[in-house]
């Protein structure tokens, strides 16, 4: 039990200036290891609880690790750890000297936020952790100094600011109207509450507050600017988990907060969940075709995002089990995917300084396992068979076809096509065309860099081949969640 | 809508106003130092928003000492959400000024508009 | 036009949040449901179990101290990013430009601030810190009193003078302290074996864990104290330092 | 809690609000929110929160303003 708390621990005091690489390196691990060591401990008995200072939950706070919780933690910490290995040589070349010691620190309150984030069942906790990693990222993605990197991360911290403003709001309505800060005995006490309309009203803001955090259609402008200035590592991470725990705010407060099938609250559930399904579909057209049409790489990848967010939120909002799991499951083969091909762009930018798409001609020569990489997770963002993204889309649209929802079939299906067209298009510049470049020979990034991007290629892969590693239990967990 | 319950709740119909002037501020003006004054008339609404929900008629700090009853007390939880509440606006603060000294080095001014003009390199 | 569109969505979600008050419990009301289920145990035992007379000490250390921990951690990267965008002042300035801040006040206010400056500095640490758990005031209050105290000490003597004083490596360490002082408290409770931040240990019983209970809440309060003083100067530091050395022309490039 | 004082109060806040958002110099606007922060403060010590209103008085009224302030000095002080 003290474990689910020391995997907190040991990352607090991890900011020291001197080596602060392997000091940083020391704790992800570390953390990681101990958030890996509880996978066995929930499996086994679904939920792992701990009540911090010892206090009961309606008046402590309660860390709560179920499924959900336990996938985003092993995720964060698994591609956390992945980009902090590429972080050790790319920062050097995008970040001053003395900024370096402070880009580790603010790496690791980041991670140890989204940690506290995934697996907290306090509102308030929830909050806290939120804010621990909204300024972290305003700072990360301004941390290179360059002009259009302060403009975009100003604009990322005004959307985020007010939607972590309208998220303590929405707690307020809440608490007036339950009494509680505890997610479970929140939904348990609104079971019972006079104030229903204030709890809808309170679902709203939720919702809304968090479908800018995940960047969610009609509120997703600030992601393309944040996303792609900021350096690769840190759009990695940003693209890959920030933009989740969004989703997983919306995933928290509809599903653990209100429930599923709510006496009272049913309609208004349901058309929320309908309008996020809409911008979500709205979000995969738009963000493929804005994709489409950019000419740099790291926007592209960005916009792409946005796409694939409108995959995961769509999934999750259908209701249906297969489509839940294809949503959940889009979490991690997006994860990977993405922070794949952020870290392959960062890479071109490390080692040429390239940024155009057209300027890639040939690149698969010099660099193929670069841009193997890219071209085997731009199979898996595109949903071709063997990969993760491939079995979360098909989920997605067996999920929609169960539910009858013949329109969301035709976004899912146009939306893997548009994806198909700009991933195609890069692949196609770097392996068919141009001559290659004179001098030839094999010219990588270095192995601290390529590393990461390879396994979390292979990743992708690998989670499509495998995919019942982890399907079962996303079933399993949709099925209660949807059947509360 | 039932205006003297409305009259009751005034705290509560004032910090929902003072809230949308704030985000009114965000929007419209395009100074950034005006935003960021908007965002913290923002927060400090939310603030007495929360504080208000803990308030009792007739009620007593909660602050134990001879001749109060616990039954007088008004509620200890909102006062310290926004302890909190009010650490993490001074952060969001600190961090959006010191972009914005940044943003007046590179750019040379702090008029969103003119910002977004000069914004291609 | 565009106001047009904002003053709409403004009128919506006015809209919408007015209903919501409408419809909430009536302000003032002792029946409203955040006064009925978790308040009355916290007003009722919270001197015995939270540790202090202050109710909403007890809440902040003790219920949801965890909470509290994320608070300092939220100021700590606060300063992380403001230092990561700022960067620090430059170490031996002081020396070497004679007043960097440009400011020199009269010799009145030098003189009231030199008297003022331990007083204040005082009354942050004994009254608000150590006496927090009784009366209004705690670590954080008094940490942001000892930050605004030496603000005001660097207005009248200027940015070289303050830095000379508490130097980057006094500094550095001081601004973890608040993060530290909660995770030593806490892993004293679990190497007692009780859940982290749990501040009755077992085998300890009577008077003497009251005691206990006291003296690490007491380091806590200190450490956030002066871990938040702390960070709030170096934020201001850093906001007023003179960045010549490399201001670049603002002219933007065609 | 006294209705008189806290309706006043309120309309103080409330107009403070809407001459910081309407002037057009930047330092008068800090001043202005200072103002604001401390009203802010005495309500809450009316809603019988001193720590809070403690709290506002030194980082709302004392450390954001003068955050503020040392930004316009540093920047520019109208609004254009």
């Amino acid at each position: 039990m003290p474990l689910a708390f020391a995997a907190l621990c040991p990352i607090w005091g991890m900011w020291r200036r001197k080596a602060c690489f392997p000091w940083s390196l020391l704790g992800v691990a570390i953390t990681s290891f101990l958030v890996w060591s509880l996978i066995g401990k929930v499996n086994a008995s679904k939920v792992v609880a701990y009540n911090v200072s010892g206090w009961r939950p309606p008046w402590g706070i309660q860390i709560r690790i179920d499924y959900m919780g336990l996938l985003m933690a092993c995720l964060i910490t698994g591609v956390g750890l992945m980009l902090l290995i590429y972080s050790w040589r790319y920062i050097v070349s995008e970040i001053k000297e003395e900024r370096i010691p402070y880009y580790y620190t603010l790496y690791l309150l980041i991670f140890t936020a989204m940690l506290g984030f995934s697996i907290t069942s306090d509102l308030f906790n929830f909050f806290v952790f939120m804010e621990i990693f909204s300024i972290t990222s305003y700072a990360l993605v301004a941390i290179s100094g360059e002009r259009m990197a302060l403009r975009a991360a100003f604009k990322y911290l005004l959307m985020g600011a007010i939607s972590s403003l309208t998220v303590l709001f929405a707690i307020a309505f809440l608490y007036s109207a339950t009494g509680s800060l505890n997610m479970l005995d929140i939904s348990s006490r609104l079971k019972s509450t006079a104030y229903l309309p204030v709890a809808s009203v309170a679902l709203i803001l939720f919702i809304a507050a968090f479908a800018v955090k995940s960047a969610l259609f009609p509120v997703h402008v600030w992601l393309p600017d944040a996303h792609s200035i900021a350096p690769s590592p840190v759009s990695a991470l940003l693209s890959a988990l920030v933009i989740k725990m969004g989703v997983l705010g919306i995933f928290r407060i509809l599903f653990t907060v209100y429930g599923h099938s709510f006496s009272g609250l049913s309609s208004t559930w349901n058309s929320i969940a309908g309008v996020v399904a809409w911008a979500a579909a709205l979000s995969i057209i738009l963000g493929s075709v804005m994709a489409i049409i950019q000419r740099d790489l790291k926007i592209m990848i960005a916009y792409s995002s946005v796409s694939q967010i409108g995959y995961i939120l769509l999934g999750i909002t259908l209701i249906s089990t297969r489509g839940m799991a294809g949503g959940l499951y889009n979490i991690v083969a997006h994860a990977m995917g993405k922070a794949c091909l952020f870290l392959v762009a960062g890479i071109f930018i490390y080692k040429h300084g390239l940024r155009r798409i057209e300027n890639l001609r040939g690149i698969g020569r010099t660099m193929p396992v670069t841009a193997g990489a890219f071209a085997l997770a731009a199979l898996s963002i595109v949903g071709v068979p063997p990969s993760a993204g491939f079995v979360a889309k098909w989920y997605i649209l067996w999920g929609c076809f169960q539910e009858g929802q013949y329109a969301f079939v035709i976004v899912v299906l146009l939306g893997s096509l548009l994806s198909a067209v700009y991933c195609f298009r890069v692949v196609y510049y770097m392996f068919f065309t141009g001559a290659g470049r004179p001098g030839v020979g094999l010219d990588e990034a270095p192995f601290t860099m390529l590393a990461p991007t390879a396994i979390l290629s292979v990743g992708t892969l690998f989670f499509g081949i495998f995919a019942t590693l982890l399907l079962p239990s996303l079933n399993n967990a949709a099925r209660v969640l949807l059947l509360k | 809508m039932n205006f003297s319950r409305m009259f009751h709740n005034l705290n509560y119909v004032v910090s929902a106003l003072l809230f949308l002037m704030g985000l009114y501020t965000v929007v419209v003006k395009p100074n950034l130092i005006k935003k960021l004054i908007g965002l913290n008339i923002m927060e400090t609404s939310v603030f007495l928003f929360i504080v208000s929900i803990g308030m009792v008629e007739g009620g007593e700090a909660p602050i134990v000492a001879e001749g109060v009853k616990s039954s007088q007390m008004v509620n200890p939880i909102p006062q310290a959400l926004i302890l909190t509440g009010i650490v993490v606006a001074v952060s969001t603060t600190a961090v959006a000024l010191s972009l914005c000294l940044k943003i007046h080095e590179r750019y040379g001014t702090l008029n969103a508009a003119e910002i977004l003009g000069r914004g291609e390199p | 036009m565009r106001k047009a569109a904002v003053l709409g969505a403004l009128l919506i979600i006015g809209a919408m949040l007015l209903f919501a008050i409408g419809k909430m419990p009536a302000m003032n009301s002792r029946n409203a449901p955040d006064k009925t289920h978790v308040i009355p145990r916290y007003l009722e035992k919270g001197e015995e179990e939270g540790g202090a007379k202050n109710i909403v000490t007890g809440v902040i250390l003790n219920y949801r101290g965890y909470d509290t921990m994320g608070e300092v951690t939220v100021i700590f990267s606060a300063l992380c990013a403001v230092v990561a965008l700022l960067d620090r002042e430059k170490r031996g300035l002081s020396r070497s430009s004679p007043d960097a801040s440009g400011v020199r006040s009269s010799v009145i206010v030098r003189t009231v601030v030199r008297f003022a400056f331990p007083v204040i500095v005082f009354f942050a640490v004994a009254y608000m810190m150590l006496h927090g758990e009784g009366s209004p005031g705690g670590g954080f209050q008094g940490g942001a009193i000892l930050g605004a105290s030496v603000i005001v000490f660097t207005l009248a003597f200027g940015l070289p003078e303050s830095t000379r004083r508490m130097p980057l490596k006094v500094r550095i360490p001081l601004e973890s302290t608040a993060i530290v002082g909660f995770l030593a408290m806490g892993i004293i409770g679990l190497a007692y074996g009780v859940n982290f931040l749990t501040y009755l240990l077992p085998g300890v019983h009577g008077a003497m864990a009251q005691t206990v209970r006291n003296l690490m809440m007491t380091v806590i309060e200190v450490g956030i104290g002066i871990g938040g003083g702390v960070i709030f100067i170096s934020i201001v530091f850093a906001m007023m330092r003179e960045d010549k050395y490399e201001l670049q022309p603002d002219v933007p490039q065609p | 809690m006294n209705w008189a004082l806290n309706l006043l109060l309120l309309l103080f806040l409330v107009t403070t609000a809407a001459v910081a958002i309407r002037l057009r110099d930047l330092l008068a606007v800090a001043i202005v929110f200072s103002a604001y922060s401390l009203m802010m403060a005495i309500l809450w010590t009316q809603l019988r929160a001193p720590d809070l209103a403690l709290t506002e008085a030194a980082v709302g009224a004392g450390v954001t303003t003068v955050l503020f302030v040392l930004t316009i000095f540093k920047t520019t002080r109208r609004e254009d």
